[in-house]
């Protein structure tokens, strides 16, 4: 009885030193996984997501307190390259975070702008350029179209517009189903 | 004490207190159940051997007399044989011999075959054979009855040429499709029946050995 | 293979003929259209000019509504890429948005010109002295007449030849192979001007400053290789040589050409100048030499209007903005089962739902199809992975895996797959049992596949400028905050001293008191 | 404890969140000893037993527990109680005991054990850990039994065959052949019958609960095959 | 004028082939091997083929049908039936018809919808189905009858249907005095219990090569496979790959001791090998896709099939050599991705 | 010599761990979505699992037996295998983070695979010695490795197919396993050499 009692209390007692040991000398430090999942989302940094931004999101993915499915700006796409990534099953967006939607820009009307500056605060990118009490305008190739730029103006001088589509930037669709008796 | 040796200290205390406990459950609950593991173990092996003899027919400790007879020539395998020797008031009454018949259709069939001093069979059952299911296992009792044909067999009955397969000429049963895995066991039986004709005397003369009683 | 070895291999280009991998016999067609001598049509009233027809970004137009403009004319400026003159001279009645020749099908804008029919021609500016001229002026030139490859890319010729140029290349290829079915534009042109074709090419050749010109055709065109040779013969010119090529489908496309005549392949991502070589279509060496020679811009071209689908078949050398509608009617009109008409050849050619678009500078060929040549559209089964697409595929990809790939959107892996390199020339899709639309797929994976890396461009910059603001505001808030503490540590300094200042007050008052006390005491 | 936490946590153990056929976890025992139901019912009492010891006793300890040695702690404490397990079933079913064999002991790397220590146990008072221990062997029990069944009935015809094992002698009694006369489809009773077994439960599963949040999930469907073919 | 015309994809020239065309072509192809068969072993196999391809587009349609997809193209493309004949080939020819009915369940149920269907299955349905009955009814798959030749019983057309459909053959002393074990087996018993090759090979079952009988069946399976070589339906590598293997691997061992090994020609016109080389292992579905991928999955077969002929536990190893490949093409198709134009 | 090659051709072929003896099942359908992962995932238990074997068995041999306390070798195992991890795990870190970074994340995973703890056990149950628990620990590994980098290459190509919906992830999967299992009876019989 005595025996065994002491062995495997030592051996409980050695790798528990051990184990504590290893704990504080390697411990994890910056987690790369944060990374990753940052670098699927579309850096939108709309916050319909409910995180301050992308980044923040990924942050909380990756400590699973969010959901895989919150990034409209994402979309489809997006989900399922978060959900490969992390090995889950892809699902659909979550209705509440709002939905995908064709990508925008914002035109400031120069003509009503009254350089309040609200605007430039709220973008999360610096894509609005201007001095108080002068008229800004928004640089459309950094503008990422997330529109809370548009609350804050007292005068309702921000509009949203689709990004231009013309036959320079025409691509081939993906070939259609009309053709496959298939799935008819 | 430095500040950061003491967690690590205190966590490997508990991590042994808990060993500690654990252990000391164990080791009771080990204590508990030796005595009927033990047991059970044998229950298990004499629960076989009984399949074969009776245990009203003899009266002494049959596992605790064994031996293993090594003839790799005759028994044409490697595997030493086991012989468990049953006595009644110490007269032999029979022996029981685990062979191991080499020419199965997957490898080895081990047999357990009971065959009493005037070298009739008492029975033979299957211990562990590969032979493929469904068409090489009815030589085990769970799938068929063929194996209790032995029973009452010898030396004598069938003469050697009877002791093959019907269709080697002789007089057991193959089953359909499968003519390999009886051979092998009615050649298996008819050797260790030829061994203990031959050896019947030795065989229960040489004094005990303990082995291992896992079969 | 070494550097060198490569290089000295290109150099005996053409001396024998090589094999490229994969390929098809197709049926050829091109009699048909080959019966008759080519005419330019009638006039048509209205011609539409794209102001898009180069690889490359919309043409300014330099021309406004009502204006008159002249034969020649520029009425479209487009810095890097190529000019677009005007066709005939006549009244720009609009400049709008048209149907205007584009695989998407799209409108773009157009300058829509009405003839007067008087044909008069813009001041030309011939370099009639081009073998004395510098290279750089022949390329000016060769620019500013709006010369594009005609040879299906239209790639703008002086961005290639000044490349060319730079690169050091030795060889000169005319393209001549024409390997789709049905199109016998250059095979036309080559019968009807070979002096002009020679003449393009030694214009081409000072410019590029390559040492020789290899003129590739195929081995059924019957005459051409004696016309070419004669010419040649004729401008005594030894440096320019013909070669015919075994005739099999896509031996035309450049990097199969080239593997051909050298037994060389161009490096992957790379361009054939990586040998040495410069590859251009035999129509823009005749075009160059218009337009070095006569100082004529590009404003017209051979083109094919074929199939079973038109009465007539034949090839007619059309102004650019000729609607196909009319070139249709010139041929006879349609016949009664006419089903799909393509702008191009068989192959890699893309229909158009009207025939109201124009001819633009790539326009090689009008292909008036019949429900009996394309059969109805086959019912799209699953791959079965017979390997069919791969065995002729001339860029020995895996069409099938890529197909795979894009469909579930493993781009990494169609990118290891070499997705890029697909020239698509169709042969997979035309052998593929399953009758999956192939060369779609691909096409959709390559724009899929640019825009990924356009996106991915503008999130890093977003994600950049995020990181930068989060800093900067971060960093301002710490500012503002240390400017607090300190304030309040002054503030607290402050009362502090107050404190002390009363203490000191009220110690002096206590002791006044005491002392006011004392002497009351005393 | 609140009515509905209390059925919260049963569902969630024995179906919402169960091992074999959600979580993927515990496959080894699961596919490897449910050729009959009752190797598959006695492994799964054992198993349930086993999580409800060490929740319960994770549980009393969560509060000395360091993370460090959080993991260490837990193996050796279901390593115990396994051990136990395994002396007992040694001493008294001696049968099971050598049918079910290696992976008696094998309960201890049951993933879903540590798992339900982990997530659960270390986190809540003993008494939801108890039963949370239960309703996740009751989970896992079900679906050994289920696919015991499934595999007993399609390779033998036959249910609770060796029930004395489990039971004593009077168990023979009820072993019920299903299908007289059964050829024996020995697939289902070899590796690859395991394998296909928990595919069709788990499938079936899926089929169910999709039927169950009908909308929702066609939605997700759609998403899904707009990954598969063009169509 | 302006009309309208439809805007189809390129190419824009009529189609060169269609599944089924490929697949009608493959069963044109086993049409001399099935002959063959029929001439040495009786009608009965030719009872299997019709009976394994009902099953299969029973449960074919069954499948279609759950998932909602047409039946018209599916059905038509033949690829069912292929698998289906392959599979009864690979049967003894008086196996009871639940065979089929079981074998092709889990062949066009399992092996083929369940992973998608056409195109789309990982391992060979024919050999799925074949390996599971063979596991789970040894005693009916096994149960062949010697060729006609040498057999006291030659069973008709209604003697095969009969016993087919009961269960029973009509011979005393039933199966087992019909039935004989092949010249695989007997290869692999005999040479197990110590016995020489030439003198196993000296029973009346063997032939010049291979099994009396088989031998012939396989020259025939042989002239359709290279029917399909010239038709370009299947490619060389494969069938060299796999007869290249297994003469390779087996000379060393025969003329280091020809007395426990048997000659190559042997090996290759025994069993399934012939029949596995050109029909089975160029299944293009579950194979390999690049040629250099194709030499090795079909040197895999090969290799694979001698070793579990000579140390395994089954007479023939082919068809489990077909799936153990199957299982490793995925693999080999990421490592052998041929080099592209100008890589 | 040949008795060592048939415990390889055995643990690897006909007795595979995972497809036959059912052992290491969770990794296996854990860790075979990408075949990065699963390449990572059979070097580490490789590794691991060889380690391990030789650990639990010299523990028994030397520690267990001698005092009679063999009813301790589930608990003490199941320690000696968290302990080779955790080890692995720092030597790792410290001598090759590159390594590390590649077959880290799987580490801890290995701790709760059956089929490390079962090679452990049943070295015992099998009575080898030194070197035969090293070979079987490593045939072990070997056959989890390769079944699983075949099975992780297969559902690479799964999920491009158009798999029934509820048959989607986990059943087409077990549904590959049973195939794969399938396949392996070939094996059956290879290790009676
Ligand atoms: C896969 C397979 C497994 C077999 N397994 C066995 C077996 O386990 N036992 C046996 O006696 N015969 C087995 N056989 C059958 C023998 O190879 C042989 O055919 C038979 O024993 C000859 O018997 P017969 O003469 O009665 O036909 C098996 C055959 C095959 C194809
Ligand atoms: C300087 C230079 C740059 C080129 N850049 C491109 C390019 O970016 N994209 C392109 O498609 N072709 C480019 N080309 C032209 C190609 O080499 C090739 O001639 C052209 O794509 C037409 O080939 P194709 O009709 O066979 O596709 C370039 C050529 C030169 C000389
Ligand atoms: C599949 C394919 C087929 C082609 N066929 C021809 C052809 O028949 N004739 C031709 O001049 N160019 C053909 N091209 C275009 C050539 O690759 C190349 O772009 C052209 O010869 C360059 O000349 P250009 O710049 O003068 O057009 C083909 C390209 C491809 C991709
Ligand atoms: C050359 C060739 C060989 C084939 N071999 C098989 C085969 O061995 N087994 C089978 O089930 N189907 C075979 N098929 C048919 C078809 O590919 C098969 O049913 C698919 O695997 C079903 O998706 C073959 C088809 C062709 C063209
Ligand atoms: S919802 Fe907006 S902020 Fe959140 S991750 Fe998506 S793009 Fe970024
Ligand atoms: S300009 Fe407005 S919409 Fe655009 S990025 Fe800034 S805040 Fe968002
Ligand atoms: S030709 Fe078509 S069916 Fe054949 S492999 Fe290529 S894509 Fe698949
Ligand atoms: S279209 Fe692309 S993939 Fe197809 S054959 Fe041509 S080059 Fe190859
Ligand atoms: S149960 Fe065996 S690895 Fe999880």
């Amino acid at each position: 009885m005595l025996i065994p009692v002491l062995v495997l209390t030592a051996l409980g007692i050695v790798f528990g030193l051990g184990l504590g040991w290893a704990a504080i000398r390697f411990r994890v430090q910056s987690d790369p996984l944060v990374d990753r999942i940052d670098a699927l989302l579309p850096q939108t940094q709309c916050g319909q997501c409910n995180y301050p931004g992308c980044r923040p999101y990924a942050e909380a993915i990756s400590k699973e307190e969010a959901d895989i499915n919150q990034c409209p700006p994402g979309g489809d796409a997006g989900i399922r390259a978060l959900a490969d990534l992390l090995g889950r099953e892809p699902k659909p967006l979550n209705p509440e975070n709002g939905e995908e939607k064709p990508k925008t820009v914002v035109v400031i009307d120069e003509q009503r702008c009254i350089g309040c500056t609200l605007c430039i605060q709220a973008c999360p990118v610096d894509a609005i350029v201007g001095a108080a009490k002068l008229m800004h305008t928004v640089i459309e190739s950094e503008c990422t179209g997330c529109d809370l730029c548009l609350p804050p103006c007292p005068v309702d001088c921000i509009d949203i517009v689709e990004v231009k589509t013309d036959v320079l930037c025409w691509r081939s669709p993906r070939p259609s189903i009309v053709q496959n008796p298939v799935t008819q | 004490m430095s500040r950061g040796s003491h967690p690590i200290i205190r966590s490997s205390l508990l991590l042994g207190a808990i060993a500690l406990m654990g252990t000391a459950l164990l080791a009771s609950v080990n204590d508990l159940t030796r005595e009927r593991i033990i047991e059970q173990e044998k229950r298990r092996v004499l629960q076989q051997l009984n399949a074969v003899i009776p245990a009203a027919s003899y009266n002494n400790d049959l596992l605790g007399d064994v031996i293993e007879v090594d003839d790799e020539t005759f028994f044409q395998h490697p595997a030493p044989v086991t012989v468990y020797r049953a006595r009644m008031d110490g007269k032999a009454v029979a022996a029981m011999m685990i062979v191991t018949a080499p020419d199965g259709y997957n490898g080895d069939i081990r047999l357990l075959a009971g065959i009493d001093i005037s070298g009739k069979i008492l029975g033979v059952r299957v211990v562990s054979h590969k032979e493929t299911p469904g068409l090489g296992d009815p030589i085990e009792l769970e799938k068929s009855d063929w194996v209790r044909g032995f029973a009452n067999r010898s030396l004598q009955n069938p003469d050697s040429k009877g002791w093959a397969v019907k269709r080697d000429g002789g007089q057991f049963d193959q089953f359909t499709g499968a003519t390999i895995s009886p051979r092998a066991v009615v050649k298996a039986v008819h050797r260790a029946l030829l061994y203990f004709a031959a050896n019947s005397q030795e065989l229960f003369d040489t004094p005990a050995k303990t082995v291992n009683a896992d079969g | 293979m070494s550097q060198a070895d490569q290089v000295e291999q290109a150099r005996q280009a053409g001396r024998r003929t090589h094999h490229f991998h994969g390929g098809l016999r197709l049926r050829h067609n091109k009699k048909i259209s080959c019966q008759n001598p080519v005419v330019p049509p009638p006039l048509p009233e209205l011609l539409v000019v794209p102001l898009l027809q180069h690889a490359g970004d919309f043409a300014e137009p330099s021309v406004s509504d009502g204006e008159k403009v002249l034969k020649g004319q520029v009425i479209g400026q487009c810095q890097p890429c190529a000019a677009i003159h005007s066709p005939v001279s006549g009244v720009v009645e609009a400049i709008e948005d048209r149907p205007m020749s584009h695989p998407s099908g799209q409108p773009g804008p157009c300058v829509v010109i009405r003839p007067d029919g008087q044909e008069q021609w813009v001041q030309l500016n011939p370099i009639k002295d081009w073998l004395e001229a510098s290279p750089e002026i022949l390329i000016a030139q060769i620019q500013d007449c709006g010369i594009a490859g005609l040879g299906g890319a239209v790639f703008p010729t002086h961005a290639k030849t000044r490349d060319g140029r730079e690169r050091q290349i030795h060889t000169l290829i005319l393209n001549g192979a024409e390997c789709e079915p049905y199109i016998s534009c250059d095979e036309m042109l080559m019968r009807e001007q070979p002096d002009k074709i020679i003449l393009g090419a030694r214009v081409l050749r000072r410019a590029l400053g390559a040492e020789r010109v290899i003129i590739a055709i195929e081995d059924q065109m019957g005459a051409v290789q004696a016309a070419l040779t004669r010419s040649a013969k004729l401008a005594e010119c030894k440096s320019i040589s013909v070669v015919k090529v075994t005739t099999i489908y896509p031996e035309g496309g450049e990097r199969q050409l080239i593997q051909v005549l050298t037994g060389l392949e161009v490096p992957a991502g790379g361009r054939p100048s990586d040998l040495g070589m410069v590859c251009q279509n035999v129509a823009t060496a005749a075009a160059v030499a218009d337009a070095v020679v006569e100082g004529k811009p590009l404003i017209e071209r051979y083109i094919t209007v074929t199939g079973n689908g038109v009465s007539h078949p034949r090839n007619f050398l059309a102004l650019i903005g000729t609607p196909v509608s009319h070139l249709v009617d010139a041929s006879g009109g349609y016949s009664n089962d006419v089903a799909r008409l393509v702008i191009g050849g068989p192959m890699m050619g893309y229909p158009v739902a009207s025939d109201d678009t124009p001819v633009v500078k790539a326009s090689n060929c009008l292909l008036a199809l019949t429900q009996r040549d394309i059969v109805a559209p086959q019912p799209e089964m699953p791959c079965i992975r017979c390997g069919e697409c791969a065995r002729v595929c001339p860029a020995t990809l895996l069409p099938q895996q890529l197909h795979l790939q894009i469909k579930t959107g493993l781009w990494d892996q169609a990118k290891e797959y070499g997705l890029s390199a697909c020239i698509e020339c169709g042969c997979c899709d035309y052998v593929c049992p399953s009758h999956i639309p192939l060369v779609e797929w691909f096409r959709y994976g390559k724009g899929e596949q640019r825009k990924r890396v356009l996106e991915s461009e503008a999130a890093e910059l977003a994600r950049k400028r995020f990181e930068e603001r989060e800093a900067r505001l971060l960093r301002v808030k710490r500012e503002r905050a240390e400017k607090m503490a300190l304030r309040k540590q002054l503030l607290k300094d402050k009362a502090a001293q107050q404190d002390r200042i009363r203490d000191s007050i009220a110690r002096a008052e206590s002791r006044l008191k005491k002392a006011g006390e004392q002497p009351d005491d005393a | 404890m609140a009515n509905g936490k209390l059925k919260q946590i049963l569902t969630d153990g024995a179906w919402r969140q169960n091992t074999g056929l959600v979580v993927l976890l515990g496959l080894c025992p699961l596919l490897a000893v449910t050729n009959t139901v009752v190797n598959g019912l006695a492994l799964g009492l054992a198993t349930m037993l086993t999580l409800m010891v060490s929740n319960l006793s994770v549980s009393l300890m969560r509060g000395f527990l360091r993370p460090e040695i959080r993991i260490p702690a837990f193996v050796l404490i279901i390593a115990s109680v396994v051990t136990v397990i395994e002396l007992l079933m040694h001493a008294f079913f001696y049968d099971l005991y050598r049918v079910l064999g290696i992976f008696i002991p094998l309960i201890v790397t049951n993933c879903a054990i540590i798992g339900r220590a982990e997530a659960f146990a270390s986190r809540n008072k003993p008494l939801p850990s108890l039963i949370d221990g239960f309703a996740t062997g009751l989970g896992f029990c079900i679906t050994l039994v289920l696919l015991g069944t499934l595999r007993e009935l399609s390779g033998r015809g036959t249910l609770f065959s060796g029930a004395e094992m489990l039971l004593g002698e009077w168990g023979r009694a009820i072993t019920l052949t299903m299908i007289p006369e059964h050829p024996g489809f020995l697939l289902a009773m070899l590796p690859p019958g395991a394998f296909f077994g928990l595919a069709l439960l788990i499938a079936t599963r899926k089929a169910w609960e999709s039927r169950k949040t009908g909308k929702q999930q066609r939605a997700a469907s759609v998403m899904v095959a707009d990954e598969g073919p063009a169509r | 004028m302006t009309r309208s015309f439809d805007t189809g994809g390129a190419p824009h020239l009529p189609p060169q082939t269609t599944v089924a065309a490929v697949m009608l072509q493959v069963l044109l192809a086993l049409v001399p091997g099935v002959l063959a068969y029929t001439w040495f072993f009786g009608p009965g196999m030719l009872i299997q083929i019709i009976l394994a391809v009902v099953f299969a587009l029973l449960f074919e349609a069954l499948m279609l049908r759950w998932r909602g997809w047409p039946l018209k193209p599916f059905i038509n493309d033949y690829s069912a039936v292929v698998t289906a004949v392959l599979f009864a080939l690979c049967i003894p020819p008086l196996a009871p018809w639940w065979i089929s009915c079981i074998a092709m369940l889990f062949a066009i149920v399992f092996a083929k919808h369940l992973y998608g269907g056409l195109g789309q299955n990982v391992f060979n349905p024919a050999m799925v189905g074949y390996v599971v009955v063979l596991i789970s009814f040894p005693q009916v798959m096994t149960a062949w009858l010697p060729p006609l030749a040498l057999a006291d019983y030659s069973p008709g057309l209604m003697d095969s249907l009969a016993t087919i459909f009961t269960g029973q053959i009509p011979v005393a002393g039933g199966w087992d005095a019909a039935t004989q074990a092949t010249p695989l087996d007997t290869l692999k018993t005999g040479v197990d219990a110590g016995r020489m090759v030439p003198e196993i090979r000296s029973a009346p079952i063997f032939g010049d090569y291979g099994g009396l009988g088989w031998e012939w069946i396989a020259n025939w399976f042989a002239l359709g496979g290279i029917f399909l070589l010239y038709k370009r339906t299947i490619n060389w590598h494969v069938p060299v790959a796999v007869i290249g293997s297994v003469v390779l691997l087996s000379l060393p061992f025969w003329l280091a001791d020809p007395d426990s090994n048997p000659f190559p020609l042997q090996h290759i016109f025994s069993g399934a090998l012939v029949l596995a080389a050109f029909f089975i292992a160029t299944d293009p579905v579950s194979g390999c896709v690049s040629n250099r991928g194709r030499l090795i999955f079909g040197a895999g077969v090969g290799i694979t099939t001698l070793i579990i002929r000579r140390w395994g536990g089954y007479p023939d190893g082919v068809a489990f050599a077909v799936l153990l490949m199957n299982m490793a093409a995925p693999l080999i198709d990421r490592y052998t991705r041929p080099r592209m134009y100008g890589e | 010599m040949s008795e060592h090659l048939l415990i390889l051709v055995s643990t690897v072929l006909a007795n595979n761990f995972v497809l036959v003896r059912f052992l290491g099942l969770c990794p296996f359908m854990g860790v075979s979505n990408k075949l990065e992962g699963a390449m990572g995932m059979a070097v580490a238990t490789a590794f691991v699992l060889t380690l391990s074997s030789v650990s639990s068995y010299l523990l028994h041999q030397y520690l267990l037996t001698p005092l009679k306390l063999e009813y301790l070798s589930t608990l003490s195992f199941i320690l000696v295998i968290a302990v080779t991890v955790q080890l692995t795990e720092m030597f790792m870190r410290k001598s090759s983070p590159v390594l590390y970074r590649v077959l880290g994340i799987f580490l801890p995973l290995i701790t709760s695979n059956c089929a490390v703890l079962g090679v452990a056990l049943l070295n015992v149950q099998e009575h080898h010695n030194l070197l035969q628990s090293a070979l079987y620990g490593f045939g072990a590994a070997a056959g989890f490795g390769i079944v699983l980098v075949l099975f992780a290459a297969m559902r690479e190509r799964l999920t491009a197919a158009d798999v029934p919906l509820p048959f989607k992830g986990a059943p087409i999967g077990l549904v590959t396993a049973g195939m794969m299992a399938l396949a392996f009876m070939g094996f059956k019989g290879l290790a009676n050499l």
